[in-house]
Formats: C-alpha cells, structure tokens, sequence
C-alpha cells in the first residue's frame, strides 16, 4: 500500500515539474503556432545559471530562480527577435528547424564554455531535506518545485484569461492581421510571448539544479516530454498541459514501478500516442 | 474644403519586388463616402491595406489628418481613427461574436464607453444580438460579414473602410448593409468602400475611383460615373 | 631528423560521454608528451630518451566519434587512409570500438583500446586489436567473489543482490556479465532494473529497488545518472549493505566531489586512484602531474588505461624496430611489457589481445579517498559493510 | 510535372549530366575519405528523397523515419549477423516491414494536423528505440557486429575499397529519384501535392486522401528501409541509437528542408551541401573537442532558415536560375 | 428519375438545426438555384450532398443511387463536383496543376488529364494565369478557378457555392455564359448565388430556404414575386429592380 502511495505521489510530483517545463512552451505554440524545438536547451541553460550563481555567489536555488528566469525571459525574447521572427510564417517548419539549430548551437556552446562535465550543487537549503509521513517520502526539493509549477500555471491561467494583455494574446494567436487592425501591436505580443515561455521555464530550471545534475545534455528528455505534454494537452492550453503532464507522471512512476523501468517512457510516448488518436487535437484543444 | 482627411498620392506597392499598384492617387474630404470600383486584382484591396499599414508603399505617400502616415503600423491606425474591415472578414474565429466586437474597441479602455458601442452596433445589426454568444466560425458567411462590419465600427473610426463588403450578402442585406454604411456616415463617420457592386456602391458614395491593373483611370462624382459611358461597360455589364 | 609516426586517437569529445572522451584524449597527450621529450625524471619506460626507433616522435591526430558507432567507423577510415596514422587509439564506448577495430582489423592496422570493456571485443579473435582494461567479466567475477569474501570474512550477510544499470551497450553488458557471475556463486538477483540514461529522475528505478531491498546492487551508470541514482536513494531514505560500481560514475573524481559525503560508502572496481597509484605505482604521480594540468582531476582509471596504450604501443614500435604492422603486432603479443603505470606493473596480451595482467581492485569511498579493499594483497582496510544509513550520517 | 520541364531545364540537364559523370568518381577519388562521403552524400539524397515523398511531396512532415529507416537496416544486419544469410534478402525483407510497420503506425497518425503529426511521429521513434533497447532478437542494446566477411557483391561488404558501396550508393539513388520522378510526372504526384495543399479540397476532387497518404507513407518507408539496409552493411554495426533516433530522423528532414522541400532536386542539394559540411566540419574541427563544428552546423541551419527557408532551390530561384516562379512569401518584408 | 433526389434532409449541428425536412430534386440537364438568407444553411446542404457532412437524417440520391453516407471522394467518382463557398486552392500548386488534379479523375494519363485541363483553363477564362501560384491570386480568379478544377472532374452534376461572387457585373456576365456553356454541354448545375442578376436569368428553377427549411419552389419568375421571398430575402428594392430589368429585358 504504501508503494502505491509513493508511487502516486513520485508521479504527480514529476508531473508537475514537468507541467511547470511545458508551460512555457504550451503558452508559445499556443500563441504562435511555433514549437520552440529548443526549449529542452533554454531549461539547460537556466539549470547552469543557477549551479554558476549557487557554486560562485552561493545563492540558494530557492532565490535564483528569479535570475533565471530573468535571464530566459531576455534569452527568450532574444531568440523571438533575432530567429523567429525572421522565419515566421515562411515555410510551416521553419521556426521548428530553426530553433533545433539553436539547440545546437546552445548544447554545445554549453559543452564548450562549461566542458561536459557533470555538475551538482551540493549544500543548497533544500537539499535531501524530506518530509516523512510513516512509510512514505515526500521529499522537499521535489515539493516545492512542484508548488511552484501550480503557482506559475495558476498565474498563467489567470493572466490569459482575465487581463487585458491575456486577451490581445489570445487575438493574436487566431488572427494575427486582424488583431494588428484591432490596434494591437502583435509584434511586442510575440516578443512578450516568447519572453514569458522562457520565463517559465527558467524558473524550472532555475529550481532544478538543487537535486538533478546539469549537463550540457541534461535539456534533451525533458524537452522530449515538454513537446508530449504540449501536444497531449492541447493547443496552448495551460489546464490541458497540467492535466497531461500528471498523466504522464503517473503513467511513468506506475509503468516504472509496475512494469519495470526500461518500460517507462515507452509508457510515456505510448500514452500520448493513445490519447491523441482519441482526440486529435489534445484534451483540451480545439 | 481645407486639406482632404485623406490623402494618397501617386502609392505604389509590390509583394515581394513585384509591383502591383503603379501610382495611385486619391482623396477623401471628411464626412464624404467615397468607392474605390475596379476589376479582379486591379489592386483595390492592396490600396487599403497600404492605408491601414497592413503593408508599407515602395513609393509614394499616405496622409491622414495632415500627417504622413506611410510607415504607421497597423495598430497604430486605428487608434489614429482609421478602422479597416478586410476582405474575407478575418474574424476570430474561436471568440464568440461578442468578445469579436469587444476586441473592435480594443483600444478603448473604458468599460462602460465600450458596452454603449455595444448597443449601438447592435442596434444597427439587430442579428448579430441574437447570436452575440456564439463564436463566430460557425456562423454563416453572410452573418460573419456583418460581425466583421461591426467589429469596424466599435473603435468609432473617423475613416471607416469597408472592403468589398457585399461579398456573400444576399440581396436585401446589401441593401440594409448599404443603407447602414450611409446612416453612418450621416453619423458623422467618412467611409472609403471598395465595391464590385459598382451600382450600389456608387448609389450611396459621394464620389467614386476607377482603378484599373494598379492605376487609377478614372474619377469623379458618384453620379458621373453612374452615367458614364466607360464605367457602365466595363463593370455594370451594360 | 624529425621523423614522426602519427597516432590516431578516437573518443567521444562530444555528446552525453564527452567527459570521459576528452579525459581519454588528455591522457593519450600525456603518454606522448612524455615518450617525444626527455624526461629523465619520469620512471617510465621511454621517458629519458626523445622519441621512440632513436628519434621518431609521435604526433597524435584527433577525432570525435560523437559516441557514435557509425561515425566511429568512418573517421577510423579516415584516419588510417587519409591521415595516414599508423595506428588508433580508442573508442571508449564499447559499441564505438567494435566497428572501428573491424576496419582496422580488415585493413590490417594496429587498433590499441585502453578501456572499452565489453568482453566481445577481444572475444573476436582479431589479430591487431588489443585492450588494456579488465573486461566486465573479469570485474564481475572479481565482485562476487569479494562479496563471497565478506560474507565469511565480515558475516557481511549478502544473499540477495540487484542490479541498476543504463540500458545502453555498456550497461546491459556489464549487467549480463554481472548476473551470470552472480547467479553462478548462488547470490539470489532480486531486482534487474535497467533505465534510460539521461532520465529526468529515477524514482521508479529506486524505489523498485527498495520494494526488492537487495543486500548488494550492482551498480553501472554514468556520470549525472550516477549522481541522481544516489541522491534519489537518500531522498528515499534507503540503502543496500553494499552497492558496487562497473568504474564510470562511481570513479569519476568530480562526480566524488560533488556528491560529497553522500558519495561515501560506495564501492567500484577501478584499476587506478591516486591513492593506490601513491602505493602500488609510485611513477604515476610524476606522469600525473602533466595530466592534471589539461585536466585539473587527476587520471582515473578508464582514462589512465588510454595512456598505456601509447606506452605499449611505442615500446612495442622501439622494441620491434620497424613500423611492419605485421612485425609490431607479432611483438606487441609475445611480450610482457613494463608498464609502470598499470596496476601490477605488467601488461602481456593474451588470445584476442586482451591484457592478461589487467587487475583491478575493488576500493571504497571514505572521505573522498578511493579505499582499496580487495583482492587482499591490495587492500588497506576492511570495508565499511553494511553502509551506514542516510540517517546515521552526518 | 510537365510545367518543370520547361522551368527549370537547365537544373535538369545539369542533374542528367550529373548523373551520367558520377559513375566515373570511384576512378578519380579511390578510396578516400572524399569516396566516403561522396557515399554518404549519395546515401542522404536518396533517403531523404524518399522521406521527400511524405514530407514534401505530401505535406505530412515526419520525424519518425528513422524507424523505417531502422528496421530495414535490422533486416539487413538480423540476415547477416544472427542467420548468417545474404544481406539482399534480408534488406528486400526489412523494407517490406518497415513499409507494413509504417502503414500500421501511420494510419492512426493521418488524422493528425501540423505539429500535431509531428510530435506524434518523435513519441514513435522514442517508442521504437526504446522497445528495439530491450528486444533480444535484434539484439537489445548490445546490438549486432557484422563478422568479418570476404568482400563482394553477394555478401555487400567491401573492406579495402569502397568502390562496391559507392556504385551500391549510385543504384539506390538512381532507384529512389527515378521513382519519385516518375510519381511526380504522374497522377500520384499531382495528388500527393492536392492533398498536402488541402485534403477536403482534394476529396472534393475525388481523391481519396488516406489511400494516397499510405501508399506515399508506404513508398516512403520502403526506400528508407533500403537505404537503412545500406547503411548497417557500410557501418558493420547497428544498434537502436545509431539508426532509429530523432537525430537520424532530423537529419532527413534537415537535409530535404535546407536544399528546398518538395522538389525533386532539393534532397540531393540539400545532401551535396551538408553532409560534405558535417563530415569536413567533424573532421577538421570536431578533433578540437570543443563542439566547435556542432555549433557552426547548428548556426548555418539558423541562418539558412532565417534567410531562405525554402533551401537551396528557393535561392536558385531568387537567383533566377529556375526562371519564372519568385519565391513570395515574406509578406511582411517591408514592415 | 432525376438526376438529384433530396428527401426530408436534416443537418444538425447540435441544437442548431441547419436543415430541416428539406426536400427537391434536380433534373437531369436543368440549372437548379438555390437561395435563401445568410445562414439559411444552403452550403450546409452542398456540404451534405457532396458528401462532407454525414446528414443526421434523410437520404440524398444521386443517378439512382443512395449517396447520403458516402464520403467526399466517392460522390465526387460518381460524377458530384463542388466549389467552394470560402475558396480553397491548393495554394503552392498553379492554376494549372490546381485543375490537373481534377483532370486526373477522369484521365489517369497525364497528357490526356493535361488536354482536359487545358480546355477547362480557357473555359474560366484562366489561361493568362495558368501558371501563376493559386495562392496569389484575387478572389475573382480564385472564384473562377474553384469552378474550373470541379469541371475538369468531368462531373454530371456540378455545384456551384457563390461561384459568381466577388466579381464584376460584367465578370459576372462572362461567367453566366459559361455556365450555360457547361448546360449545353449536358451537366446539370445547383447553384447557390446572391446576385440574382446571374441565378435569375438562367435558371429552370429556385428552390428558397429559409432558417433551414424550404419555403418555396418555383420558376425564378413566380419565386420573385413570392411576398414570402421578398420579405424574407429579396428586400423591396431588388424585387423592384427585377422587375424593372426583366421588363427592359422583354422590349428588347
Ligand atoms: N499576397 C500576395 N502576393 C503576391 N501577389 C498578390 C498578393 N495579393 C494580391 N496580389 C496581387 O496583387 C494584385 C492586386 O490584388 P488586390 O487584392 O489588391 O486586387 P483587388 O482589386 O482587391 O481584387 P479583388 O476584387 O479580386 O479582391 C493582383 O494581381 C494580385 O494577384
Ligand atoms: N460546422 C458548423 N458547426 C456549427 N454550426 C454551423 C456549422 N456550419 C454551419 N453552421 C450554422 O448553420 C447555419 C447554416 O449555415 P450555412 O453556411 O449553410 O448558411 P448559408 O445558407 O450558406 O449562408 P450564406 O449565404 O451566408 O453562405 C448557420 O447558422 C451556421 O451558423
Ligand atoms: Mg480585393
Ligand atoms: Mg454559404
């Protein structure tokens, strides 16, 4: 019984890490229709702005997350600017291709700056800091990353749904023309839109390092999963994509508890390709 | 008359280094309906857009209220009193017609100012009140053209401009969409209207344009060139 | 004159095992560093005199494989036919070497291999490859033996053993090799969990463990992988008696580092640590010193294996006195060379060209120092069995 | 389509001319490492002109080809290595699975849009990998090592020269561009095109589209499978990451994308172009360590994007060699 | 028999009933219009009869044959073409590939498709533009292009979807001519049209929905005296200028 519990728990809180990666990407293919092919790489880079401030500045991960994030939202907005927007609505998989160049180009500039060495913060407040509850574990790291994934999901429901700026987003994202004669500048919203992706996941980025390893490879997986979560929850929808990645947290944990563990992101990709055949368009997309 | 509302001058656009538009040159005088008629790809639809920075001309210039407003972008226009409805009404699809019409007023912060647009464009269109709730994709094609006419009006445009807006009307909505465009402009709205319906348009216009293969041919008081010889044949098919 | 040989180096400078690559390449620098000047202050074979065949030296030419077979193969090509090398060293990852010795092999090179350790490759038979690492097998069995040992020994009380490992040629090899061995001494395999390496966690893969509570874990990950698998032990609050490396992660001086005291405990099976080279193999320490200054960490033992490989290569060339491949390779297998800088201080190799003399020693983290605690002409202390629980550390 | 002919008729009388030297370059490079990857080029062309054929022509933009890709390479490597047989058969055998492979995974996937499609088609080549890791029959992770066999046709293995693969190379590409000129000169092409274009529209015209996007899906996977086959007998080796990854998949995609996507030249542009690049850039730079090659691959792929993501064709036409037709999106240009 | 057989066809979407009980027929060699308000559901019912709607209830027979739930394609085998209201061209095609797709139905030879496509080019009045990119085009040409690619399929029944709108008065009269052209030619039209300038002059009979249900059916003559009609669509206005031109139209 009490494996059941950690199970269930292990998988919602990876499915909400993993919510917290996507959203940022949900919300640009939501608005753009772009998939930034190297978001897995913006959460790298936001990982070892992290390690560098907690290894050199000794800030904790539980405050320079906000430099991260900081940072993605200029790295995202950067990319917009200077990539994106110059491919846009060229050809249908230009930005996708594009971008992958940019993973490229960020995995290993990485690789060559920092070496491929493996690093580790060690001594951060959260580390190996648990909350134990008879039998099961509830580890904090994990914890509180997860409520930080509600927390930025909530604001970003909210922002699109009620404020001004989230209804000119969502303009934009059906009709980009139309809304520049509704007298939205479609532009700032697309640079807005990509800054606030990477912002999202700078912040998950900026969380992990205190218990998961950067590496210059350390993007791939996790952006594998962003585009699954995506895709499975729906067209830009941030409820649909927190309701996909616990799916798929929990289809992991069980699969690898359950199964065995070489079986669990087969799990992962099979679940997406099972709920995709049933609704094509996501849980929630239209 | 002081200096036109309006004023373009000798435009010339292309897509993509290809021209299209050779030099136009017109004018609209505030309160005044003008019509802009012409053939297939004659470029009437590319002369608005220019107006309302949708694109930029490779030459000439765009003056609205005095100011060159040649490389304004589009979201700029609008709040500079220019409100273009595009052809292919171009509505968002997934909103209802409401939020459609509210995002008109986009602009305006005011809720209250905004919810007397509202009645206003509903009073106008009676149809669209009914339907205010649902999203406008599946809406026939007659009914989105009417939303996206209102959607127009919601900014309270000095210049209103209505892009072949007949296109998929039946008969007696022409008619009522018409008389609607000139019980605007009697409000106090000038309104620049591209039109294939060549004598309806030029029965309410003041004035009207001839353009042809991206040069303007022709010009005049609407009635001149409902009794002109040229303009009979060429687009009234008599 | 200034005659050269030119020597290949072929290892992973890119990709998820570019570590250990570029570790591999600053130490295969090193050994010429070492053989193309004087350095009469380095007791190792070649050292005091510049160059080998009385002047020849040796330039290294680089490639990537990428940690990929497919461009290993081809850059092995390019570099026996277009750059001219007399002879490889690499690959590193297993699955890289075998295809890259098969074209050495069917174009009759030397291909020299310090640390692939997949059994299978000199399970070939191919008459120029050669390889300096114990394989996976010889460390299985040296594992199971020594947990035969603490049994009686410690009343170390194994019975029941698991296995985590990476789901890649290595680790399913080193697995393989692993559960034969164990099976064959009568310890009871409990958990066989293999994972994806570059997981976003390994919570399932711990927590099946947990669920078997093996008393030992045979363990074969990699860098941040090796990393997370122990963080997530601690995070789930559980520890087998004994957990023992296949080297990569476990031996990795950096990942030591940063796991800190978490590390300690922990057991692998390496051929080299600055400990047992300050006993076993004094001349090390010298050689080292040039390693450490591309590197900043000092040799393990994968990537001091690479290193021998030029030695040997290079005396076997000096002894021979010819560049006929046909002459060296006869050379390279008919004699026991010196090597300083092996564990046992011998390298002679053996049907397949495997090393006959490779050894390695089961050590335990303590502190940060890699303890040898078997086989027992090498060990210094008694191993600290069972580990101490999380919640007993400080 | 007959219009081409007349287009872009000095493009093609180069590609004929083209064709009728290269079976003369084994004399002129022997055996170096510009015969690799002359081979290499040769290899990329065809495969990501048979990925053209669904990608392209099609319009179902897939990253799941190295799968078929894969399996062919397995039925060549499976015949070889764990039945001792001839590698012909077991290539013809793998191209024929991962043509059934790619029908049964597809048919599903067709009801998927856009990016949609894509994701789908990465989450089955994740799947496929993973599944390929653990499957003891092809070998698991451990994958399958050719032995060393004599050189020649009937075993396709060449260990000294490489002449061999090189005229094997030419034949698969003359294969897979013959068939994909004869599709695109007859009525398939025209309804490969109409569908990519607009399926409703396309079934408004009497085409069915999910028959026409198998049989392209169909055609697609086999020469992947071919070339998979080809690819495992030059490399000695396979294993799932070495042929059925996203990388792989990408790299077809990249290849047809950056030379121009739906054309029937592009794949081979796209091929003379990068992979000389990849295998020159690895070569020379890739020895620093330091990625320097990646990343300038990487920067050129952004580049190329952001300046002419048609490819290659799309520049030859702003140059004016394909006459006629501009490319003409950039709408917002003068913005 | 008639060509086309449309019993109590219902279309819902939802609780919107788009058709209702909707019932006529289309002889074989007649031009057939179909009118009614904005959104009384006539693209509905083309969507149904050519088979990309599946009708909630009632059955459509085409030739003899129950074509109520055959998918697009095969209705379009069996000799339905359409256009599109909204026009779709196969944007990165030229006009003359566009219509080569229709061509192939027919023709599986390419230079016998390529003949048809010719032939239909100049009956649109599209050859100028025959290689220009679909997508670059006006909606004028884009209208007339819609109307050649349906006709390349060599259909028996031809449904036109506001073919005429966007152009012209005088464009307007050239496509007129062409559709009487295709009539002489034995294909038999359903067409929807607001401008009653094209639909009224040429057709045998008008069919007239309103909010989805049949309200008349008729000659054009009596249907545009209907008080029901003019109240419901036609507006005093256009009623009267009809009148006039039908009148001008009968001294001459
Ligand atoms: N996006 C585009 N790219 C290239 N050429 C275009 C584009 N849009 C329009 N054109 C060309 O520009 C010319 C003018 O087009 P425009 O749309 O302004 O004509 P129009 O007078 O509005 O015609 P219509 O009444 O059919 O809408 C035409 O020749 C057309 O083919
Ligand atoms: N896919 C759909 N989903 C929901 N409602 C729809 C859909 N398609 C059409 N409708 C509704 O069905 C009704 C009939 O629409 P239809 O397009 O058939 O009208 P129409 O007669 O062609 O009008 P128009 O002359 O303006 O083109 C409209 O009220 C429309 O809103
Ligand atoms: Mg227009
Ligand atoms: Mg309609």
């Amino acid at each position: 019984m009490v494996h059941l519990f950690q199970v269930i728990l292990d998988g919602a809180m990876s499915g909400l890490l993993y919510a917290l990666v996507a959203a940022g990407l949900s919300l640009i293919w939501g608005v753009m229709d772009v998939i930034n092919f190297a978001h897995g790489e913006f959460l790298m880079v936001a990982m070892y702005l992290s390690y560098w401030i907690g290894f050199l500045a000794h800030v904790d991960p539980i405050v320079s997350w906000i430099a991260s994030a900081a940072f993605l939202f200029l790295l995202g907005a950067v990319t917009y600017k200077l990539i994106v927007s110059r491919c846009l609505g060229k050809a249908a998989m230009a930005p996708l291709l594009a971008t992958f160049g940019l993973s490229m180009v960020l995995k290993n500039f990485c690789l060559n700056r920092f070496s491929p060495n493996f690093r580790l913060l060690s001594g951060t407040l959260l580390e190996g800091k648990k909350i134990l509850l008879g039998e099961l574990v509830i580890p904090l790291p994990q914890l509180v990353t997860s409520l930080f994934a509600l927390g930025v999901l909530a604001l970003l429901y909210v922002m699109l749904k009620k404020s001004r700026l989230g209804w000119a987003i969502q303009a934009t994202a059906m009709d980009r023309e139309a809304a520049e004669l509704m007298g939205i500048d479609t532009e700032k919203i697309f640079l807005l839109v990509f800054g606030l992706g990477g912002a999202c996941v700078g912040i998950a980025g900026g969380l992990l390092p205190s218990y998961l390893a950067v590496h210059p490879e350390v993007g791939g997986l996790f952006g594998l999963i962003a585009f699954m979560v995506v895709a499975m929850g729906g067209f830009g929808s941030i409820p649909g994509a927190l309701i996909a990645a616990l799916m798929i947290g929990l289809v992991e944990s069980f699969t690898g508890f359950y199964v065995a563990p070489v079986f669990k992101y087969v799990a992962v990709f099979g679940i997406y390709l099972v709920v995709i055949m049933i609704r094509p368009k996501g849980l929630f997309g239209w | 008359m002081s200096e036109p509302m309006l004023q373009v001058q000798d435009l010339r656009c292309a897509y993509d280094g290809v021209p299209v538009i050779f030099g136009v040159s017109l004018e609209v005088n505030r309160g005044e309906i003008v019509a802009i008629v012409g053939a297939n790809g004659a470029g009437k639809s590319t002369t608005m857009r220019t107006i309302a920075g949708l694109m930029h001309p490779v030459g000439g210039s765009v003056r609205f209220l005095g100011e060159d407003v040649s490389r304004v972008p589009a979201n700029q226009m609008i709040r500079r009193g220019i409100s273009y409805v595009p052809e292919g009404r171009r509505l968002f699809a997934k909103l209802s017609v409401r939020e459609n019409l509210e995002l008109g007023a986009f602009a305006e912060k005011d809720r209250a100012s905004v919810a007397e647009r509202l009645e206003e464009v509903f009073s106008l269109f009676p149809v669209l009140k009914a339907r205010s709730a649902q999203i406008a994709e599946t809406m026939s094609g007659g009914e989105q053209q009417m939303c996206a006419i209102a959607r127009g009006l919601m900014s309270r445009p000095q210049l209103l401009m209505l892009d072949e807006l007949s296109l998929g009307l039946m008969p007696s909505l022409v008619e009522k969409v018409l008389e609607a465009v000139a019980e605007i402009n009697r409000r106090g709205v000038t309104v620049l209207l591209v039109e294939q319906m060549v004598q309806e348009a030029l029965e309410i216009a003041h004035r009207g344009y001839v353009i042809q293969t991206g040069r303007m041919v022709q010009s005049g008081s609407a009635k001149d060139l409902l009794d002109s010889e040229e303009v009979r044949k060429a687009y009234m098919g008599m | 004159a200034d005659k050269v040989i030119k020597i290949g180096t072929l290892f992973p400078l890119t990709g998820p095992c570019a570590v250990a690559g570029q570790r591999c390449v600053a130490a295969v620098e090193t050994a010429a560093e070492v053989i193309n000047n004087k350095h009469p202050e380095l007791k190792v074979p070649l050292a005091a005199q510049e160059g080998i065949n009385g002047g020849t030296k040796i330039v290294l030419v680089k490639a990537d494989t990428q940690g990929k077979p497919d461009v290993a193969k081809s850059e092995a090509e390019r570099l026996y036919n277009q750059e001219g090398v007399y002879a490889i060293i690499g690959c590193y990852n297993s699955s890289s070497t075998k295809p890259a010795s098969a074209v050495a092999e069917r174009m009759k090179k030397i291909f020299m291999c310090g640390c692939s350790s997949s059994a299978a490759l000199t399970d070939r038979n191919f008459k120029y490859f050669f390889r300096l690492a114990p394989t996976d097998k010889t460390e299985s069995a040296e594992f199971t033996e020594y947990f035969q040992e603490i049994n009686k020994s410690q009343k170390a009380g194994i019975k029941t053993v698991g296995f985590i490992y990476e789901n890649t040629e290595f680790g399913k090899h080193a697995a393989d090799e692993g559960k034969a061995a164990a099976k064959a001494a009568g310890f009871q395999i409990v958990a066989d969990v293999a994972f994806t390496p570059g997981a976003t966690n390994l919570n399932s893969e711990v927590q099946t463990l947990k669920a078997a509570n093996p008393d030992a874990v045979y363990g074969a990950c990699l860098g941040g992988d090796y990393t997370l698998w122990v963080r997530s032990m601690k995070q789930m609050n559980w520890l087998p008696k004994a957990a023992i490396n296949y080297c990569t992660g476990y031996q990795d001086p950096i990942i030591a580092k940063q796991l800190g005291p978490d590390g300690d405990l922990f057991m692998g099976g390496t051929g080299y640590s600055p400990e047992i080279g300050a006993k076993y193999m004094k001349a090390v320490a010298a050689v080292e010193k040039l390693y450490t200054k591309k590197t900043t960490v000092p040799f393990d033992s994968d990537s001091i294996q690479e290193a021998v490989a030029l030695f040997i290569l290079a005396q076997a060339i000096d002894k021979a006195k010819t560049l006929d491949v046909e002459k060296v390779a006869e050379t390279l297998r008919t004699t026991t060379w010196d090597s300083p800088l092996s564990l046992g201080g011998k390298v002679a190799f053996g049907a397949g060209g495997q090393n006959m003399k490779a050894t390695s020693v089961i050590t335990q983290l303590h502190g940060l120092k890699y303890v040898p605690v078997f086989p027992k002409e090498y060990a210094e202390a008694k191993a600290t069995v069972p580990m101490t629980p999380w919640d007993k550390r400080k | 389509m007959i219009r081409q002919t007349r287009r872009s008729d000095l493009l093609w009388y180069g590609f004929v001319a083209l064709l009728a030297a290269l079976p003369l370059v084994p004399g002129l490079i022997g055996n170096s490492f510009r015969a690799h990857v002359f081979i290499l080029v040769l290899l990329y062309a065809s495969m990501s002109q048979a990925w053209n054929i669904l990608g392209g022509y099609c319009g179902q933009v897939s990253f799941g080809h190295s799968v078929f890709f894969g399996i062919g390479a397995y039925g060549a490597g499976l015949a070889v290595v764990t039945y001792g047989g001839t590698p012909w058969l077991g290539a013809l055998l793998g191209a024929l699975a991962a043509s059934a492979v790619s029908v049964l995974v597809s048919y599903p996937c067709f009801k998927l849009k856009g990016h949609y499609f894509a994701i789908a088609t990465f989450a089955i080549v994740e799947i496929f990998n993973r599944l390929f890791m653990v499957w003891d029959w092809v070998g698991g992770a451990l994958g399958l090592d050719y032995p060393i066999l004599p050189d020649g046709w009937k075993d396709f293995v060449w260990t000294n020269t490489k002449e061999g693969y090189y005229y094997g190379a030419l034949g698969l590409f003359v294969l897979v561009f013959g068939v994909v000129r004869w599709i695109e000169r007859h009525r398939l092409g025209a309804y490969l095109r109409a569908v990519r274009e607009g399926q409703e529209t396309a079934e408004s015209l009497g085409v069915n589209s999910t028959v026409v996007k198998l049989a392209a899906m169909a055609s697609s996977a086999f020469l992947a499978g071919l070339c998979g086959a080809f690819f495992v007998q030059y490399n000695f080796r396979v294993d799932p990451p070495m042929v059925m990854s996203l990388d792989m998949s990408m790299k077809f995609v990249l290849v047809t994308i950056l030379g121009g996507v739906g054309t029937f030249l592009g794949p081979l542009l796209g091929a003379a172009v990068l992979i000389p690049l990849q295998e020159y850039t690895r070569a020379y730079l890739g020895s620093l360590g330091s990625g320097m090659d990646l990343i300038i691959f990487g920067a050129l792929i952004i580049l190329m994007m952001v300046k002419q993501p048609r490819g290659i064709m799309g520049i030859l036409a702003d140059l004016g060699v394909l006459g006629g037709r501009r490319s003409r999106e950039k709408k917002e240009d003068e913005a | 028999m008639s060509l086309l057989e449309v019993r109590n066809l219902t279309m819902k979407f939802g609780s919107l009933v788009a058709n209702s009980d909707v019932s006529f027929d289309v002889d074989q060699g007649t031009i057939v219009g179909l009118i009614g308000p904005n959104g009384a559901g006539k693209t509905t019912l083309f969507n149904c009869v050519a088979g990309l709607y599946r009708p909630s209830g009632g059955t459509i027979a085409f030739d003899g044959q129950d074509i109520t739930k055959l998918p697009s394609y095969k209705v379009a085998r069996l000799g339905v073409a359409r256009t599109f209201q909204v026009v779709r061209p196969l944007k990165e095609m030229t006009v003359l590939e566009n219509i080569l797709v229709g061509a192939y139905l027919r023709h599986p030879q390419p230079e016998k498709a390529l003949e048809t496509a010719q032939r239909c080019l100049e009956i649109c009045f599209l050859q100028e533009l025959r290689d220009r990119l679909a997508g670059d085009m006006t909606i004028g040409n884009k209208k007339r292009l819609e109307v050649a690619r349906a006709l390349a399929t060599g259909p028996k029944l031809l449904l036109l979807d506001e073919a005429v709108a966007g152009l012209t008065s005088t464009e307007v009269k050239e496509m007129v001519e062409v559709i009487l052209r295709l009539k002489a030619e034995g294909i038999t039209i359903l067409m929807v049209e607001h401008i009653m300038e094209a639909i009224m002059p040429i057709s045998d009979k008008i069919v007239v929905l309103r909010s989805g249900v049949k309200i008349a059916e008729d000659t054009p003559r009596a249907v545009v005296q209907d008080p029901e009609v003019i109240k419901a669509y036609l507006g005093e206005k256009f009623s009267r200028r009809l009148a006039e031109k039908r009148e001008a139209g009968g001294h001459e």
